[in-house]
């Protein structure tokens, strides 16, 4: 019996024609998955079915009934709920907070019940098994957690279509096996689930079937049984798809970073790293494996200058840098590829030729004695957007307007051009799609060969197997284990990620 | 224009400055002048004005003045009002180009510049000044034959009121309120202090200022303040702040007195006429309307003339005296007043004086 | 010097002075914590300070102006909420417009009614012995004695910091209000009507701020004076900043401020000797200085609600 | 230059880009109908109002078209240095309601070394440079006071010029005026001296009091036009602005020294409310007079956002502002109030804000038009 479907559905947007006459059919109990490129129109045809956004034409249908949905609320009522690719939480709200705002318990009519709120989060919890600390404010919370928060969220309110645009693209493989258990257990409840997610092994695990769409369209939906990664990549990219990484070897040069008995304290003045020591060399790859928020974001914070170490010294290229500032590292040679594209990679409302110059904005030619040179800029963007190709090539679209893979690309071409011996790259996939993958990939090994070192932090253990030369494994803020690809293993790595297993050299 | 209609009337213009109509003070005392008494009509809403009824008109003219003989003098009166300093030099550019005005009052010292330079780019317009000589643009008093400057012995009423207070407080404590601290309200300072220590050399005044002659809730709190330290009989010299002054007497009541300032603002249903003193008379509409007279009889003369006790110019307001102080007590004042006209001793014009300053005595 | 009776006098002032501050910034707090920034406080107070008194003129009650008064308020919120809120327009942009018909279109009405462009007749007002909250027998108690002859919109102020401390805290009203204040589209995600809420907020801060421009009309003073708030919604919101969006925090900004403002009243008064040689432009700029002093030294740097002042528009989220 | 036209008119991607143009004058418009339904309204003749609004507005040529004609030029330049002083640390993100404090601050520093001895009897072109930059550190340092707090400390920069604009207030008013800077009683001046001729700014238009400052800011609207787009100093701005809500994560990182450049800001913008601070001082009034009301702070606001925080924007609405301003005075010889200018004024804020609504509406009306054929 059909759950879910989408009829016809055309949404345009100011640039780009998002879902051009998408249909879709899905079963009940199904877990049905979407792949495809960045850009390819997967979150926007869910935000219509979630009513975020209006088509432009088309009709969704649930349970075989013609569905008006205007307003999340009606998408709520109809028993669908969404965690989104963004998390839909509020920081400053506790777990409770979130996850009862917009149906909550009340006293009088009037007045939030916020102990009866707390009582409901705690069977709710225990009934699914995802364990939350109602009380706990959602920003001190790690990924994993909030994501359990989300799902929360949606099951409180008895939803019956359960869609995940890309759940697993912040978690970690442990974190990911929870989730998928979750799934599971909630498909066997006879729940309908859309599955959105790069990670093609994800989609060939959990999903019944799959739908690629591109530029916009449905590409096919294939049965997962009648299908392959190599498959499914082709379809989506329209090509074939190196997926696996081949390695290379490089002459390590001088070391390019390092850190001493580094110490930092979170912004709640939490010691978040602990003695770390450590360094990088020219054309080494030195990758960072942890779950999320065991202080890679403060190492990263503490490299950048945002926070400012308690103890131990941070050198770049040989220079020792005692008090940071944001905006004097970049003349000491580092290149910063962020996870966070939205509020560090990019100025969203600047156009791609801005943002393209952004930290080499004052050298010549792109400025001489403080005053632009539009054509050098121009000249330089267009030829950026060549060697990266980034699509649309249109120097003079904003930023924002560009899908998450191609937004990514406009960093990687201007941080890989600036003058750097040093890359700190965290997290430069998450998020991609499978083609922007394989072009990161490839981008950091040139730099690799350049004799660039890289300090790569990452969640992907098949990430930090295929391109580290050593790993580093940070827990609690600490380092409990140094170790490379050759002398370590998968199982090993995660083990060491969960605090169960020690191995530091020397 | 309508303006162009009955080109027969004598035609005078008023600048006010940014007070503006309404503010119960000289801006107003000047607009009676020439539109209550020269013009004999009354300021309709919306605009415009309507004839006035011989009962409003005789009502309007202060019993100290019934003498001097005001009767309507058949001009048509124009009034611009100034938002800002910048406007006073365009308004009586409009007022003599556009409306070809034969008199062009400036209320209030603030247009001393603008009726200076004004007045030397148009000889042939009379101009009266209030307040003030005129300035050049170079910031130098000319007198010009165009040019009538009415001046005020503030210092002479604010003496009487200040002699007043001594006589009346209880507490040995009497307030001060100054707007600006700007050359009238300094002259009435000097004289009121003057006053104060003449009849009652171990008073203290409280003096303060709330640098605004607009924002009455200051000088509300400014007077309570006051009064919570005791003072017990208040004199303003602030403009509209001023009204905040009398809000907070109203609201104490007995045994606190209120001063009133430029007009006899114990007539003011408005204000607390139950708890008013006395007022320090100004009549800036007397001076209107003599300058406007000089005009209409032709016998117009530029110069600087300063209005006094003597002439009537300056005074103080019976009010609730009577009430207050002991009959001798009144004589006494009225003694101190002759003595003034008389010019026995002069009354200080700068506060910092009024220590030095050796007060009269056998009065 | 009766000890006592200064000691009262002066806190009571303190009150009578910070109540129009203390309305502004809590009309400021419910609004922006829904995330709409409302700089129209000082107009929609000038508004609501006319009318009231039109109000009571025409009426010869107060309460009659009040009712004016809020429903001027809840107009100007109406306004500020339609631009703001239905046409996600420049907050900033709403707020100066209503400001600046506030000081033109006012001062037209004053013309056009009462024959002046300076100020109204007197009018039944809150401070007036017969509409006064009268509680003798604490009158010549030390502290307490300030609280023994308030005027009502006094006592509102005060009773309404804990109400707005309970609604946003406690109610479910509250928690909707922050959360379109912190995160618009999260809440829309869960089915709060995001634009609802955020009208419910813009006009009850908007009545809210009314309120202070009848205290100041109705309650200081029994006229409107066409100064009227001079600059008073504006130090409102620096009180909101400076009280952390919170209404308690409001309070306490307000009374600092209010509280150096008397304070410099009382110096003025009883400087002697060389203080008395101190030119009164220090008196009078002590209390903005102290403010700005405390910013520094204790408040530090606030927190906005984290979707302050951004526009919500559905399509791009 | 023709890049620039280049970029606003090829290679726009806003669809109807032109509505930017459109919309404010559509605007105005709509403003004046509202306002005429208004004067109306409250009986009286609104064309008649108009008739002496613009006709002695210095915008239409009429009868004493000259004299209107500077008086607006004079009016405007003051509403643009506001309007400028606003909008630039705008751009950045920042909320600056200081211009107020700022402007006098101006103008009493003006009214100083106008009238200082040792300066006065040097000649014009030594004299008059020297005062406006006296005046352009003065105004600038008072702005850094917010800009310091604001980058150092982190305090919201809207308290501290609140603050700042009373505090300058009273001690320019009740301490400078009155005290130190008082003219001497026996000159019959009040207020302060009066500026020596050598400080006063040159008549360009003999036979009014049209100076150089109207050219001073034409030459600074398109100074700052070139800082905010010409410039790194304006890009970073710029970026700035469009990040302030994320703490300027992404500038920092492109390493813009964000605290710095706050402080710049906060001190050109103080610069430029200061210089028209003492327009009025040079050109004007010759002295800090002893009670001053400016309010062109706040009307700099207004005119900044009819502007659209853009240099030539607010140049068309300062003179704009500053032509209602003149028409003002004349309107008062029909009975029309002087504050009617002003509430036009308003209104036009008004429907700038609306400009959603009336984008919308006109967007409708075309696409209407050619029946979908808006691609
Ligand atoms: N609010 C918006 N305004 C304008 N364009 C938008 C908006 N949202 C999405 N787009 C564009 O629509 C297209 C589809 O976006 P969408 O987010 O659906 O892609 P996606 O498949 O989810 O990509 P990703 O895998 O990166 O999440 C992209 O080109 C994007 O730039
Ligand atoms: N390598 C360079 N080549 C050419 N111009 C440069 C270079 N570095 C800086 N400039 C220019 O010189 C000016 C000063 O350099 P810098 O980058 O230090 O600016 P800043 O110190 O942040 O601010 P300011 O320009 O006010 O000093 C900048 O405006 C910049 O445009
Ligand atoms: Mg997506
Ligand atoms: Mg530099």
């Amino acid at each position: 019996m059909e759950a879910l479907s989408a009829k016809n559905i055309v949404k345009r947007f100011p640039n780009v024609l998002a879902n051009d006459n998408v249909s879709l059919s899905i079963e009940k109990g199904e877990i049905f998955a979407i792949v495809g490129e960045n850009g390819a129109g997967k979150s926007t045809l869910m935000k219509i079915i979630y009513g975020l956004y209006l088509p432009d034409s088309g009709e969704i249908y649930v349970n075989g009934e013609k569905a008006n949905i205007k307003h999340s609320r009606d998408a709520i009522n109809l028993k669908i709920g969404m965690v989104h690719q963004e998390f839909m939480l509020i920081p400053r709200f506790t777990v409770t907070e979130n996850i009862v705002l917009g149906d909550e318990p009340r006293k009088f009519g009037f007045v939030f019940d916020y102990k009866q709120a707390v009582k409901e989060v705690e069977e709710l919890s225990n009934r699914f098994a995802l364990v939350v600390d109602p009380t706990e404010k959602v920003e001190n919370l790690p990924v994993g957690i909030q994501q359990r928060v989300e799902i929360l969220k949606i099951l409180r309110r008895g939803a019956e279509i359960l869609i995940f645009d890309e759940p697993t693209a912040v978690l970690t493989p442990e974190e990911t096996e929870e989730l998928f258990k979750t799934l599971r257990k909630l498909k066997e409840a006879n729940k309908t689930i859309i599955f959105i997610s790069h990670k093609l092994s994800e989609v060939m695990e959990i999903a019944d079937r799959i739908a690629v769409m591109r530029r916009g369209r449905v590409q096919g939906i294939v049965k997962k049984t009648e299908t392959n990664e190599k498959e499914l990549a082709k379809m989506m990219v329209g090509r074939d798809v190196v997926l696996e990484i081949q390695k290379v070897k490089t002459e390590l040069g001088e070391v390019v970073f390092k850190v001493e008995d580094l110490t930092v304290k979170n912004q709640r003045g939490v010691v978040a790293l602990k003695d770390c020591i450590f360094d990088v060399r020219a054309g080494e790859i030195v990758a960072i494996a942890g779950v999320e928020g065991n202080g890679q974001a403060e190492l990263v914070n503490a490299i950048l200058g945002f926070l400012r170490p308690v103890k131990g010294t941070i050198t770049i290229n040989g220079n020792e840098m005692k008090f940071i500032t944001p905006y004097d590292i970049r003349r000491k040679g580092l290149a910063y590829i962020t996870e966070d594209r939205k509020r560090r990679g990019l100025i969203l409302q600047y156009r791609a030729r801005e943002n393209i110059i952004l930290g080499n904005h004052t050298l010549y030619p792109f400025s001489n004695k403080g005053i632009l040179n539009d054509n050098a800029i121009d000249e330089y963007t267009t030829r950026k957007l060549e060697e990266f190709d980034i699509r649309p090539r249109e120097a003079y679209m904003k930023a924002q307007n560009f899908s998450g893979g191609n937004q990514q690309k406009i960093i990687l071409a201007r941080e890989l051009s600036s003058e750097h011996k040093f890359l700190l790259a965290s997290q430069p996939t998450r998020g991609l799609d499978v083609g922007a993958t394989e072009f990161v990939y490839k981008w950091l090994i040139e730099e690799k060969k350049k004799g660039i070192g890289i300090l790569l932090i990452s969640l992907e253990l098949s990430e930090v197997m295929g391109l580290a030369d050593r790993i580093l494994v940070l827990y609690k803020g600490e380092i409990v284990g140094v170790t490379t690809p050759e002398e370590t293993n998968e199982e090993e790595l995660g083990l060491m990620m969960l605090g169960l297993k020690r191995k530091v050299a020397q | 224009k309508p303006a162009a209609q009955q080109p027969a009337k004598i035609k005078i213009g008023l600048v006010t400055d940014v007070g503006g109509r309404g503010d119960r003070s000289f801006n107003d005392s000047a607009l009676r002048g020439l539109e209550t008494w020269a013009a004999k009509v009354e300021y309709v809403q919306g605009g415009g004005y309507k004839a006035l009824s011989d009962e409003a008109f005789n009502a309007s003219i202060p019993d100290d003045l019934k003498d001097k003989g005001i009767t309507p003098l058949n001009v048509e009166p124009i009034v611009l009002e100034s938002k800002a300093k910048e406007d006073y030099i365009p308004n009586i550019q409009a007022l003599v180009e556009q409306e070809h005005c034969d008199l062009v009052i400036g209320v209030g010292f603030m247009l001393a510049g603008a009726i200076g330079e004004s007045a030397k780019k148009y000889p042939d317009t009379k101009f009266m000044l209030i307040d003030s000589t005129p300035v050049d643009e170079n910031g130098n008093t000319v007198d010009l034959p165009n040019v009538v400057s009415y001046l005020f012995a503030e210092q002479e009423c604010g003496f009487l009121v200040g002699a007043i207070a001594g006589y009346a407080t209880k507490t040995n404590k009497v307030g001060y309120i100054g707007g600006m601290a700007i050359p009238p309200v300094l002259r009435y300072e000097a004289g009121y202090r003057a006053g104060v220590k003449t009849t009652n050399p171990n008073a203290t005044v409280i003096g303060q200022y709330t640098n605004s002659f607009v924002d009455a809730s200051l000088g509300k709190s400014t007077a309570v303040s006051q009064m919570a330290l005791g003072a017990d009989v208040l004199f303003h010299a602030a403009g509209a702040t001023g009204n905040g002054m009398f809000q907070a007497i109203c609201e104490k009541g007995a045994p606190y007195w209120g001063i009133g300032v430029d007009v006899d603002m114990g007539l003011d249903p408005n204000l607390c006429p139950d708890r008013t003193l006395t007022s320090a008379l100004k009549h800036v509409d007397y001076a209107t309307y003599e300058a406007i007279k000089s005009v209409v009889d032709g016998t117009f003369k530029g110069g600087v003339i300063t209005l006094t006790l003597k002439d009537g110019g300056v005074g103080y307001a019976p009010d609730h005296v009577k009430d207050v102080l002991t009959a001798d007590q009144i004589s006494k004042i009225e003694s101190l007043k002759t003595m003034i006209i008389n010019g026995t001793f002069t009354v200080p014009t700068d506060p910092n004086e009024v220590e030095t300053w050796t007060p009269p005595t056998n009065f | 010097m009766n000890w006592t009776y200064l000691i009262n006098e002066s806190l009571k002032q303190m009150l009578d002075f910070a109540a129009p501050i203390l309305f502004a910034a809590l009309g400021g707090v419910i609004s922006e914590n829904s995330g709409v920034v409302n700089i129209a406080l000082e107009g929609i107070m000038r508004f609501a300070a006319f009318f009231g008194v039109w109000g009571a003129f025409n009426s010869g009650n107060p309460w009659v102006g009040l009712l004016w008064g809020v429903l001027i308020g809840a107009l100007l919120g109406a306004f500020h909420a339609y631009i703001t809120v239905k046409w996600a327009g420049d907050q900033i942009v709403s707020g100066v417009a209503i400001n600046v018909i506030a000081t033109a279109m006012i001062t037209y009405f004053l013309e056009w009614i009462f024959k002046t462009t300076g100020y109204s007749p007197t009018v039944a007002y809150f401070g007036s012995s017969k509409y006064l909250v009268n509680i003798n027998f604490i009158e010549n108690i030390p502290v307490l004695g300030a609280f023994a002859h308030l005027h009502i919109l006094i006592w509102i102020s005060l009773i309404l910091v804990f109400v707005l401390h309970f609604i946003l805290y406690h109610t479910v009203l509250g928690l909707r209000i922050r959360s379109v204040g912190e995160y618009p589209l999260a809440a829309e995600t869960l089915g709060v009507d995001v634009l609802k809420v955020k009208w419910i907020a813009v006009i009850l801060g908007s009545i809210i701020a009314a309120l202070g421009g009848i205290s100041l009309s109705l309650g200081t003073m029994s006229s409107f004076t066409n100064s009227m708030p001079s600059g008073k919604g504006f130090i409102g919101l620096a009180a909101m900043i400076f009280g952390k969006w919170t209404p308690i925090g409001a309070m306490l900004a307000s009374f600092l401020f209010a509280s150096a403002q008397v304070l410099q009243f009382l110096l003025q008064a009883i400087a002697k000797g060389i203080a008395a040689k101190i030119p009164v432009g220090f008196y009078l700029a002590l209390p903005y200085i102290l403010t700005i002093g405390a910013l520094v030294g204790v408040v530090g740097k606030a927190v906005a609600p984290a979707a302050d002042g951004v526009p919500y528009k559905k399509e791009e989220s | 230059m023709k890049e620039v036209l280049y970029r606003i008119f090829v290679k726009r991607q806003e669809k109807y880009w032109w509505m930017n143009i459109l919309v404010p004058v559509v605007s105005i418009f709509i403003a004046l109908i509202v306002g005429a339904v208004f004067i109306a309204s409250t009986g009286r003749n609104p064309f008649l109002a108009y008739k002496y609004l613009f006709g002695s507005s210095g915008l239409i040529p009429g009868p004493y078209f000259k004299s209107h004609f500077s008086e607006m030029l004079i009016a405007s330049s003051m509403f643009i240095a506001t309007g400028l002083a606003f909008a630039i640390p705008a751009r950045a993100g920042l909320f600056s309601i200081g211009a107020e404090g700022q402007f006098i601050v101006g103008t009493i520093t003006a009214a100083f070394f106008g009238y200082y001895k040792p300066l006065a009897n040097l000649p014009t072109i030594i004299h008059l440079p020297i005062v406006l930059l006296m005046v352009i550190i003065a105004g600038g340092l008072w702005g850094l006071i917010a800009g310091y707090l604001k980058a150092k400390k982190g305090i919201n920069e809207t308290i501290v010029t609140i603050m700042l604009n009373w505090i300058a207030f009273h001690l320019i008013e009740g301490w400078l005026v009155t005290g130190p800077m008082k003219a001497d009683v026996a000159t019959g001046v009040s207020g302060t001296p009066y500026v020596s001729p050598t400080a006063k700014l040159p008549i360009i238009l003999s036979g009014t009091r049209l100076n150089i400052s109207i050219l001073i800011m034409l030459f600074l609207v398109y100074a700052v036009w070139f800082l905010l787009y010409r410039t790194v100093f304006g890009y970073e701005l710029r970026a700035m602005g469009y990040t302030a809500i994320t703490n300027m994560e992404a500038p920092k990182i492109g390493g813009v020294n964000t605290e710095k450049r706050i402080m710049q800001i906060m001190f050109i913008s103080g610069a430029i409310a200061a210089l028209g601070g003492s327009f009025i001082t040079l050109g004007v009034l010759f002295q800090y007079p002893p009670v001053f009301e400016g309010g062109y702070g706040f009307d700099g606001i207004a005119v900044a956002l009819i502007g659209g925080n853009e240099p030539f924007g607010i140049l068309l609405s300062g003179i704009l502002i500053g032509a209602l301003r003149t028409g003002a005075t004349s309107v008062q010889l029909v009975k029309i109030p002087k504050t009617f200018p002003a509430i036009i004024e308003g209104l036009i804020v008004v429907f700038i804000a609306l400009h959603e609504l009336i984008r919308y509406l006109l967007v409708k009306a075309i696409t209407k038009k050619k029946e979908g054929v808006s691609a």
